[in-house]
């Protein structure tokens, strides 16, 4: 038995509390010292995504009792599904703190701890399989975010970090309770106490109890992904929070309230998933156009960024429910893709931000010319961010679009015009802040890309141009853990009795709506 | 009627705090003047540690806990659970007086003879198997702690605070006493299992009797635990007293209040739960709520606290609901666990008040807390730790009693308290968190030149922070050497199991 | 024929008029001795239950209830010497410093 | 039998190694003052569509070689999206119709790179648009190679990158930006429709038959398709055709498109990106010719297209402008072209591949004319000092002779005039829709207009060549600057128009080989490519001989007639400005107000909506609600606050109604 | 030995008295403006009581009741009041006793509603005359014994108390440490 996973979750606490041994001021040893502690184990958690064989189901595993008597364990593992997250989250915690570099000038200690303790956190959190365990995790990595946010945060960091935390709490309290009822439920059906995550799949529950248990899960993952209406923490959070925790909290932390769905919600509750599931579609569909929408006319890049960010997370929450593999391994997929697109935008957002003391769209204006490395490199990663094919932000979009298409037409119809308003909002933002002449004085001589700078968008930029080209280095590890997911859930089946309207006339878009609901 | 040495053996950590009580303070006058704080306090904490030692000598023993004094008194295994939490409460708050005494320069022989007599109150309380007894406990503990609310005595505050506590205190403690008195008339009996076996057998003619007296008593007990609308005292209360005193209050007296309210519901008055259980579960939904509300706009933090913890009284009314006659039920040991949880993250945070309050309390606005994170990070962290512990979120303490509380309500078919009480922990999330935004996020206003006690109060806080990491995380079994929340959780076990 | 409720309810009212005195009464004696007024009623109630179920234990807790009724006696005693001292006031309205 | 070629990949190689090594270059140059430097960077840029172009010719010849029935290379590179059902390889599919692509597209692109060498000298992006250049002709080679319809909307996607990038090349001019931005995004349109046309596709196939989105899998399946799906499929495909091909009412980009540097407007918006939507349907036209109605709704969009942009082009005073909507118009020809090809197919199986490769023919023949006329254009452009105003130019037959004798060479041959390219594929177009008369007599309306829009062309064009060559210089300082280009860039000009002029002759119909000429060269080629499932000769009803000189007297008359009217407006005189502006010349000019239709129906409405959501939803609504959340509860605290009156005699009545309450519970619980 | 018609009634006036007295004496107490009429009427009910105590056979708790409460507890109180020199100025000010006094009889009228309903119709039919006790019940031999053995435990515990009220008072009532 590996404790790889146990290494990797334990380092960044170790680490964390190590840097309590380095003197406050000597600030250059801090980063160094986080820097390093998030590469070794990264270095480490490479062995995850080598090791990791396709079709085993879950590796990695480690199961130690922590409170017998009560069923919790501490048990945990990877599978295709979870895979991604927490390579992401390996990879994107050195970025972020290289990102913070110089970003963050005071109280260096405590924010380089929480910078890793989130790592952890969120890490456990995909890795578990065990849910009290899961809620755990869940719970910690709220709170690094909840001091980064606070603490480094912009002018209204305060109010952002409260709504923040209490919104989320919200959901994560009365999903605390359901998780209670299940585990109530599992014990009154079978007798034993137990959170293991795959034994309290598809209790049998009455439907009050089912539809209250769903309503429970689903609020808390809706509200930490963010799935519309339940956003409106998203854009005070993401505005107000250090760029590099925005970067986390947009690239992985908003993963895992999707993932959550995946790996619990709709397990647990698959006869309540088959009939919200449209619903669900509906409200992802609609956050992806109001998302889209309000982007346009935002004013501030970050807060663009996020409602862009909104957009693509509720195409994720569609992917997710359209329940059928193009769907889920999309959205899986796309967790990565959105995860460096979106994230290496909030960076360099971050970067314009810095130079200028602003980000305000209309203080820009003819970047382009003084700082042409800064522009290749926003432009790539609006490229990947629109989907543009050989970037990996198509391979998701493509996968989801054509999973929400498959479950339900329209829906799936109105969702692909999201690819319009992607390129509008991201190509306006574009020639906003780069193009034309530079019309301000404080523009002049704008600063281009330092070296430490390109080594933060270079990974992100290197691994998005290598996923979209070779996608199958991803998808090949996530698939058949999708494949297994539908089996077990029994969506796969559903799937394949959808071939039996045979009369073409259903199919074409001017009457899909007898289709939609067909599954 | 023999009299029987092994009572006496039985009843020794009793015996040790009054003793100490009584004799404590005649060290005094021998020890030099300007250390007699330093050394009292830490005569005392040696003092409660070994009381503590000789309890859990008691505690692995397997005490019979046979009722002794012709049923009067029981030192089970719950007497001692209770009796090591007041300790280590007691243990607690004398680390803290050991600087607080010398600043505020108030007595310390009488202090520490107050404390040691409450605590000897609370034992009985925890172990009277009467309610003449668990009334006579009531009276001692209360005595005491009124004393020790009023201790400032040159400050208006603290006088307010325990006027309040004495005339409100003693007005419950008759009402309490007309029940007992009714319930005695009833029963012919004031003996928790003779009531027990009473309402079991039928209860008889004088039922309605019985159901009076046990409406007054629950309203006497209710009062003791700050339940709504009794709660009123309180914040007052709370917020006059000395800190290191309402930490004490907030976690001893109320965790021996519990202690009382708990034994007397379940081997008591469990036969005739149909008859009580909504009266709690209203009383328990009203004071959640209460304490919620009232404490949102608290600028305040003592009597911030004090609503919180009307709410967390509320929470474990919820428990006290879920008590049931079977020994399998897990309620019980949910509010033993709840108590020790929540006393390890009160002592905790009135340990960091009492330091940041600065001489003659005047700093205990949250407002004033602004920025203590930069000044003493360790403080601003552990009281952090203790915040999150109070709203329940893991890997603390708090969260752990609140998931095994929780646990209980639902699987006794309560799920609508629980969602209640969920509802609740969503209300508090807000002002626990303000205290944590003001200390990290806000720049500071106060100036804590020339505090004392820095070390005592990390002393202190680091204790009780690193209790409430380990009763949250509790074991893994890659640190098998070092027992988690897993013992702890047995011993509650145990200790509610001796009430069967 | 005197039964038990005659004495139960002359306990009640004397409870009950102990109660108003707590709720009606602003000086702080008066609620002092309405406490005790209250305690004794109750004592009324412990010496007739005794005697109608032939138990002494009645008449026992009656006695102990006089002892704490000593030390409530001393204790309010003190408080009101204390408060009276620091205050120069006898109304116990006049003590809400603390509110809200 | 299956063929495989590894060469096929090197195609599309070269020129993304030349993009990235450029690309680097460009970016490690970015911050000196000189740039790149240019003679490497040139010589980078032109080796890579030109070893493309060698390759190409080379599997040409590899091609050719193997038996007709089996004419296609494929190679599979790697497996690129394998998801359940969705098999996607990176794999090329070279078979005739992509092999004359890819000639046509590395041939003529290598001339016009060759041409920017000296286009572009005096630019300081001068890498940086070779770089974008050859990731240009990467894209459009795996659009054109690619071997299914994802694949082929990488490098569809790509070229519209390309495009966007080019269009925006000098950036600091924020209209040009825009310009950019609005192609990308009128192509973002139609490349909707491309996405839920194989979303459709797929589906279907999934559901009624194996699920496939590559060519030659979807069309073995071509029967499993009802009417009624093949129609919707095709219709999908069809509005990204529409979108890329700039058809109405999506062309409104390809104008605007003219803000790049000219080389571009002749590779990308002329001779090759714009055609790919002829292509995709040319490709996918086994699927059109199942729907019935599929092949006359692309005629018909084609037809009125390319009416419509001809007479925009009557107006237009910049040169660039009048070549945009020329190509808008003769892309509809092409489209008139393909949509009759799978039209006939669908009516008389088997008839549909001979008449999809005389629209294809179009798109061949234009290639060589158009990228001429801008490159003409380019030229005059230079010479005039970035002049693009054909109201400023007159009378530079003298100064540019080789740019008059091709650019006149050029407009010959789209006016139709024979015997040169344009001539014959425009011809083999408008004959086969006067056949389609035949079927459908109201078919011979899209002959009319296409007749009549030939006039119209040969009227604008030489409206143009006249304005700029013949007259009087309209303004002498231009005109003494002007110079002819150095010979980097009218080699490509005499090549182009070499070619202009024999091309024609690759497919020669049978009534006019005279005996010697070989006839339908290029539509034998494309034969095994663009059948649609149906071997074998069948016939499509053919007019008499005389019946087909008489088509070619009429068009040939109606070219000569407009090239008499520009004569006579433009060339016998030297107007200085339009002789007459009616009303009529106006709305021409103001290109029938389509901008301002879609800014007044589509752009205006959405950033009201969306500033109503972010303002009236979002801020006021949902984030309100969600931030006075807590301020209502405060409110409630504040409430609940006074019941702590601070007076002990408050607190005991409390308790005294809560003890009442609970006695009284107890009370009723008893009487129960 | 049954009692007697007479000394059944004699027992009803008594109680009737006694009764009259306690409740009065309290009624008193709680409407004295000044705190010492208001203790003295206290020590009346007290003695009412003490009557009462008698009635129901406890002897020695009617003589505690006297000597202890009325008696010492009372005096104490008295004492205090004279000590704090407890003026006509120093009593709150605009209180008006008559109109609250009514209202917080008022107020527990309810509940003394319930009481009555409950406690006044209890079942059975004992009566002080049919239940006799011994003739030693409630003596003080009997019931210091009892205390002693039974109630050890409890006595014990008062006497803490009394300890703990000593303390307690010291550090109120004393002056400044």
């Amino acid at each position: 038995m590996s404790h790889l996973l146990s290494i990797l979750i334990l380092l960044p606490v170790m680490a964390s509390l190590g840097m309590l041994l380095i003197p406050a001021d000597r600030k250059p040893v801090i980063k160094t010292w986080a820097l390093g502690a998030s590469l070794l184990n990264l270095a480490l958690g490479l062995g995850l995504w080598f090791g990791f064989k396709p079709e085993a189901g879950f590796q990695f595993a480690e199961k130690a009792d922590w409170l017998p008597s009560l069923g919790i364990s501490y048990h945990i593992g990877v599978d295709g599904l979870s895979l991604l997250i927490a390579m992401l989250t390996l990879i994107l915690t050195p970025v972020a703190i290289l990102a913070s570099w110089n970003r963050i000038q005071h109280k260096l200690r405590g924010y380089y701890a929480c910078m890793l303790l989130l790592g952890s956190g969120m890490l456990g959190a995909v890795v578990a399989r065990d849910l009290f365990l899961f809620y755990v995790f869940w719970e910690v990595m709220l709170l690094p975010m909840f001091f980064m946010i606070g603490v480094w945060g912009g002018e209204k960091r305060v109010f952002a970090t409260t709504k923040f935390v209490v919104y989320t709490l919200v959901g994560s309290l009365l999903m605390f309770l359901a998780i209670l009822y299940v585990y109530f439920k599992h014990q009154a059906l079978n007798g034993t106490w137990t959170f293991d995550i795959p034994s309290l799949y598809a209790l049998s529950y009455s439907p009050t109890e089912m539809w209250l248990l769903f309503g429970a899960f689903f609020l808390a993952f809706a509200i930490k992904t963010p799935v519309w209406p339940f956003h409106s923490w998203l854009p005070d959070a993401y505005t107000q929070a250090p760029t590099p925790a925005t970067f986390m909290l947009s690239a992985v932390m908003a993963k895992i309230g999707a993932y959550g769905f995946l790996r619990f919600l709709i397990p647990m509750f698959p006869e309540a998933t088959r009939t919200a599931a449209p619903f669900i579609m509906l409200l992802g569909m609609f956050g992806l156009l109001y998302g889209a929408w309000i982007a346009l006319v935002q004013t501030d890049a970050k807060r663009l960024i996020a409602y862009s960010s909104l957009s693509h997370m509720s195409i994720i929450v569609m992917g997710i429910f359209a329940l059928n593999q193009f769907g889920i391994t999309g959205s899986v997929f796309y967790f990565m893709a959105h995860a460096m697109a979106t994230g290496a935008l909030f960076l360099l957002v971050m970067m314009l931000a810095e130079r200028r003391g602003t980000r305000e769209i209309a203080q820009f204006g003819g970047i382009a010319k003084a700082a042409p490395w800064l522009t290749v490199a926003f432009i790539f990663i609006t490229m990947a961010s629109v989907g543009l094919p050989g970037l990996n932000g198509f391979v998701g979009e493509f996968l989801m679009l054509m999973g929400a298409y498959g479950a339900a037409n329209p829906i799936g119809v109105i969702a692909t015009t999201g690819v319009i308003w992607s390129a509008c909002y991201m190509l306006w933002l574009v020639s906003r802040i780069f193009f034309g002449e530079i019309t301000r004085p404080e523009n002049q001589g704008f600063k281009d890309l330092t070296l430490r700078e390109a080594f933060i968008i270079l990974p992100l930029a290197a691994l998005i141009a290598w996923t979209g080209f070779y996608p199958q280095t991803v998808l090949s590890k996530v698939e058949p853990s999708v494949q297994a997911f539908l089996q077990q859930t029994g969506f796969a089946a559903a799937v394949e009795a959808k071939a039996a309207p045979a009369d073409g006339e259903s199919h074409t878009p001017a009457a899909p709506a007898a289709h939609a609901d067909g599954h | 009627m023999s009299f029987d040495l092994n009572q006496l053996v039985q009843i020794l950590p009793l015996l040790m705090v009054v003793v100490f009580g009584l004799f404590l303070p005649l060290v005094a006058p021998v020890l030099p003047a300007e250390k007699k704080g330093y050394f009292m306090g830490w005569i005392s904490f040696v003092a409660l540690l070994l009381t503590a030692g000789v309890a859990l000598a008691q505690l692995a023993g397997k005490p019979s806990g046979e009722p002794i004094f012709h049923g009067l008194f029981a030192m089970d295994t719950y007497a001692l659970f209770f009796t090591l939490l007041f300790l280590a409460c007691g243990a607690i708050t004398a680390i803290v007086t050991t600087y607080y005494l010398p600043r505020e320069q108030m007595g310390h022989e009488e202090f520490y003879a107050l404390m040691f007599f409450s605590i000897a109150g609370m034992i009985v309380l925890a172990g009277g198997t009467s309610l003449i007894s668990l009334f006579l406990g009531v009276e001692i503990m209360s005595m005491a702690v009124y004393a020790l609310a009023g201790f400032r005595r040159w400050s208006l505050r603290s006088n307010e605070s325990v006027l309040k506590y004495f005339f409100l205190g003693s007005f419950s403690s008759a009402i309490l006493l007309f029940g007992v008195a009714l319930i005695y008339g009833a029963t012919g009996t004031t003996q928790l299992a003779g009531i027990a076996d009473w309402l079991t057998a039928g209860g008889g003619a004088l039922m309605p009797l019985f159901i009076m007296g046990m409406g007054l008593a629950i309203i006497g007990m209710g009062f003791k635990v700050a339940a709504a609308p009794f709660h009123t005292w309180t914040p007052d209360v709370y917020e006059g007293a000395p800190a290191p005193v309402t930490g004490f209050m907030a976690t001893a007296v109320k965790a021996a209040s519990f202690a009382f309210f708990l034994r007397v519901m379940q081997t008591g008055f469990m036969p005739a739960k149909a008859e009580w259980v909504q009266v709690l579960a209203a009383l328990a939904v009203l004071t959640m709520f209460t304490g919620n509300i009232l404490a949102f706009v608290q600028p305040n933090i003592k009597r911030m606290l004090a609503y919180s913890s009307i709410a967390h009284t509320g929470y474990m009314l919820m428990g006290l609901v879920a008590l049931s006659p079977s020994a399998e039920n897990a309620a019980g040991s949910a509010i033993l666990y709840y108590l020790v949880a929540y006393s390890l993250t009160n002592l905790g945070i009135f340990a960091c008040i009492s330091f940041l309050s600065k001489q003659g309390e005047k700093l205990v606005n949250i407002e004033d807390y602004a920025g203590v994170a930069q000044k003493y990070p360790w403080i601003a962290l552990a009281i952090a730790i203790c915040m999150f512990s109070l709203i329940g979120l893991p890997p603390t303490a708090g969260f752990f009693g609140k998931y095994y509380l929780f646990t209980a309500v639902v699987q006794q078919g309560y799920a609508w308290l629980a969602i209640i009480g969920i509802i609740n922990s969503i209300l508090s999330v807000y002002y626990y968190l303000r205290v944590v935004v003001t200390m990290y996020m806000k720049e500071p206003t106060a100036d804590w030149t020339g505090v004392s006690g820095l070390k005592l109060t990390r002393l202190a806080v680091t204790i009780c922070v690193v209790a409430i990491l380990w009763a949250g995380i509790g074991s893994f079994n890659l640190l098998a050497v070092f027992p988690g929340a897993e013992p702890l959780l047995s011993a509650a076990r145990d200790s509610v199991s001796s009430l069967f | 024929m005197l039964t038990m409720s005659h004495f139960l309810l002359v306990s009640a009212a004397l409870f009950s008029v102990g109660v108003a005195g707590v709720l009606s009464r602003k000086n702080l004696f008066i609620v002092f001795l309405s406490i005790e007024l209250m305690l004794n009623a109750v004592n009324l109630s412990f010496v007739t239950f005794a005697r109608f179920l032939g138990q002494l234990d009645g008449q026992i807790f009656t006695f102990l209830v006089m002892a704490v009724a000593a030390a409530e006696a001393a204790i309010g005693l003190a408080i009101v010497i204390l408060l009276f001292k620091n205050k120069e006031s006898l109304s116990v309205d006049d003590f809400k410093l603390m509110k809200e | 039998m299956e063929h495989t070629s590894p060469l096929i990949g090197l195609v599309p190689l070269f020129p993304l190694l030349t993009a990235a090594l450029i690309g680097l270059m460009t970016l490690f140059f970015a911050h000196k003052n000189q740039g790149a430097p240019k003679g490497l960077v040139s010589a980078i840029a032109v080796a890579g569509p030109l070893a493309s172009f060698l390759v190409s010719c080379v599997l040409f010849f590899q091609l050719r070689a193997l038996p007709e029935a089996e004419r296609a290379l494929t190679q599979n590179v790697f497996p690129w999206i394998h998801v359940g059902p969705l098999k996607l390889d990176a794999a090329f599919l070279l078979d005739p119709l992509s092999a004359m692509m890819i000639l046509m597209v590395t041939g003529i692109g290598t001339l016009i790179h060759l041409y920017s060498i000296g286009y572009m000298s005096h630019d300081r992006g001068f890498s940086r648009y070779f770089s974008y250049l050859n990731l240009f002709m990467f894209s459009m080679l795996i659009l054109v190679l690619g071997s299914s319809l994802p694949l082929m909307f990488v490098g569809w996607e790509g070229v519209g990158l390309c495009s966007y990038l080019l269009i925006g090349f000098w950036f600091t001019d924020i209209a040009k930006a825009n310009a950019g931005n609005k192609a990308f995004i009128a192509n973002r349109v139609g490349d909707f429709g491309f996405l839920l046309g194989m979303f459709f596709i797929f589906f279907f196939l999934m559901n009624h038959g194996t699920a496939t989105l590559d060519f030659a899998g979807m069309k073995e399946q071509a029967a499993v398709f009802t009417p009624y799906a093949a129609t919707a499929a095709a219709l999908l495909l069809f509005v990204g055709a529409m979108g890329k091909s700039a058809q109405f009412p999506l062309h409104v980009w390809l104008a605007d498109a003219m803000a790049g540097p000219t080389p571009v407007s002749a590779l990308i918006h002329a001779a090759t990106m714009v055609t790919a939507g002829v292509y995709m349907v040319a490709r996918m036209g086994f699927l059109f010719a199942i729907s019935p109605s599929a092949g006359l709704v692309v005629a018909s969009v084609g037809a009125f297209t390319a009416l419509f942009a001809a007479f925009i082009a009557i107006a237009q005073s910049d040169i660039k402008k009048v070549l945009a909507y020329s190509t808008v118009s003769q892309l509809g020809y092409m489209f008139i072209g393909v949509g009759l090809g799978v039209y006939f197919e669908n009516i008389v199986a088997g008839a549909g591949a001979a008449v999809l490769a005389a629209g294809m023919f179009h798109v061949f023949t234009h290639a060589f004319f158009k990228a001429l006329l801008f490159l003409g254009s380019g030229s005059v452009i230079h010479a005039c000092h970035e002049e693009q105003d054909i109201w400023k130019m007159g009378g530079l037959k003298s100064k540019l002779p080789i740019t008059w004798a091709t650019m006149g060479i050029a407009t010959l041959a789209i006016a139709g005039i024979p015997p040169l390219a344009g001539f014959f594929s425009k011809e083999a177009i408008l004959t086969n829709a006067f056949i389609a008369g035949h079927y459908q007599t109201w078919l011979l309306g899209i002959y009319a207009i296409g007749l009549f829009t030939s006039g119209l062309t040969a009227f604008y064009m030489f409206r143009m060549f006249f304005l700029t060559f013949h007259g009087k210089p309209r303004d002498q300082h231009i005109h003494d600057h002007a110079h002819e280009s150095p010979a980097v860039m009218t080699f490509p000009l005499l090549a182009l128009a070499l070619g202009t002029v024999v091309v024609g002759f690759l497919n020669v119909p049978k009534v006019l080989s005279f005996g010697f000429l070989p006839t339908d060269l290029f539509a034998t080629w494309l034969a095994p490519a663009l059948e649609m499932g149906h071997h074998g000769e069948a016939h499509l009803h053919h007019p008499s001989t005389s019946t087909d000189f008489l088509l070619m007297a009429a068009a040939i008359g109606i070219a000569l007639v407009g090239i008499g009217f520009a004569y006579a407006r433009y060339a016998k005189a030297t107007p200085a400005t339009e002789p007459t502006k009616t009303l009529w010349w106006e709305i021409l000019w103001e290109k029938f107000y389509v901008d301002e239709m879609i800014q007044a129906i589509v752009i205006e409405p959405l950033l009201k909506l969306s500033r109503f959501l972010r303002k009236s939803v979002d801020e006021e609504g949902l984030d309100y609600l969600v931030n006075n959340t807590p301020k209502a509860y405060a409110g409630l605290s504040n409430a609940v606050r006074v019941i702590q009156t601070g007076m002990v005699r408050s607190y005991a009545y409390l308790m005294v109604l809560g003890m009442f309450a609970i006695l009284l519970y107890f009370f009723l619980h008893l009487a129960k | 030995m049954e009692p007697t018609a007479f000394q059944t009634g004699l027992q009803s006036v008594l109680f009737g008295i006694l009764s009259l007295v306690a409740v009065v004496g309290a009624l008193v107490t709680i409407t004295r403006r000044h705190p010492l009429p208001a203790a003295l009427s206290l020590v009346v009910t007290f003695i009412g009581l003490a009557g009462l105590y008698a009635l129901l056979s406890a002897p020695l708790l009617a003589v505690l009741q006297i000597l202890v409460y009325a008696g010492a507890i009372m005096a104490l109180v008295v004492f205090v009041i004279m000590l704090l020199n407890v003026q006509e100025q120093d009593l709150p000010i605009n209180e008006n006793v008559g109109k609250s006094v009514s209202l917080a009889l008022a107020a527990i009228a309810p509940v003394f509603l319930i009481f009555w309903a409950v406690l006044g119709k209890l079942p059975g039919d004992q009566t002080l005359a049919n239940t006799p006790v011994p003739a030693d019940f409630g003596t003080i031999e009997v019931l210091g014994k009892f205390l002693y053995t039974n109630y050890l435990f409890a006595f014990e515990s008062v006497a803490i108390l009394l300890t703990v009220a000593l303390v307690g008072v010291v550090i109120l009532a004393k002056r400044r440490i």
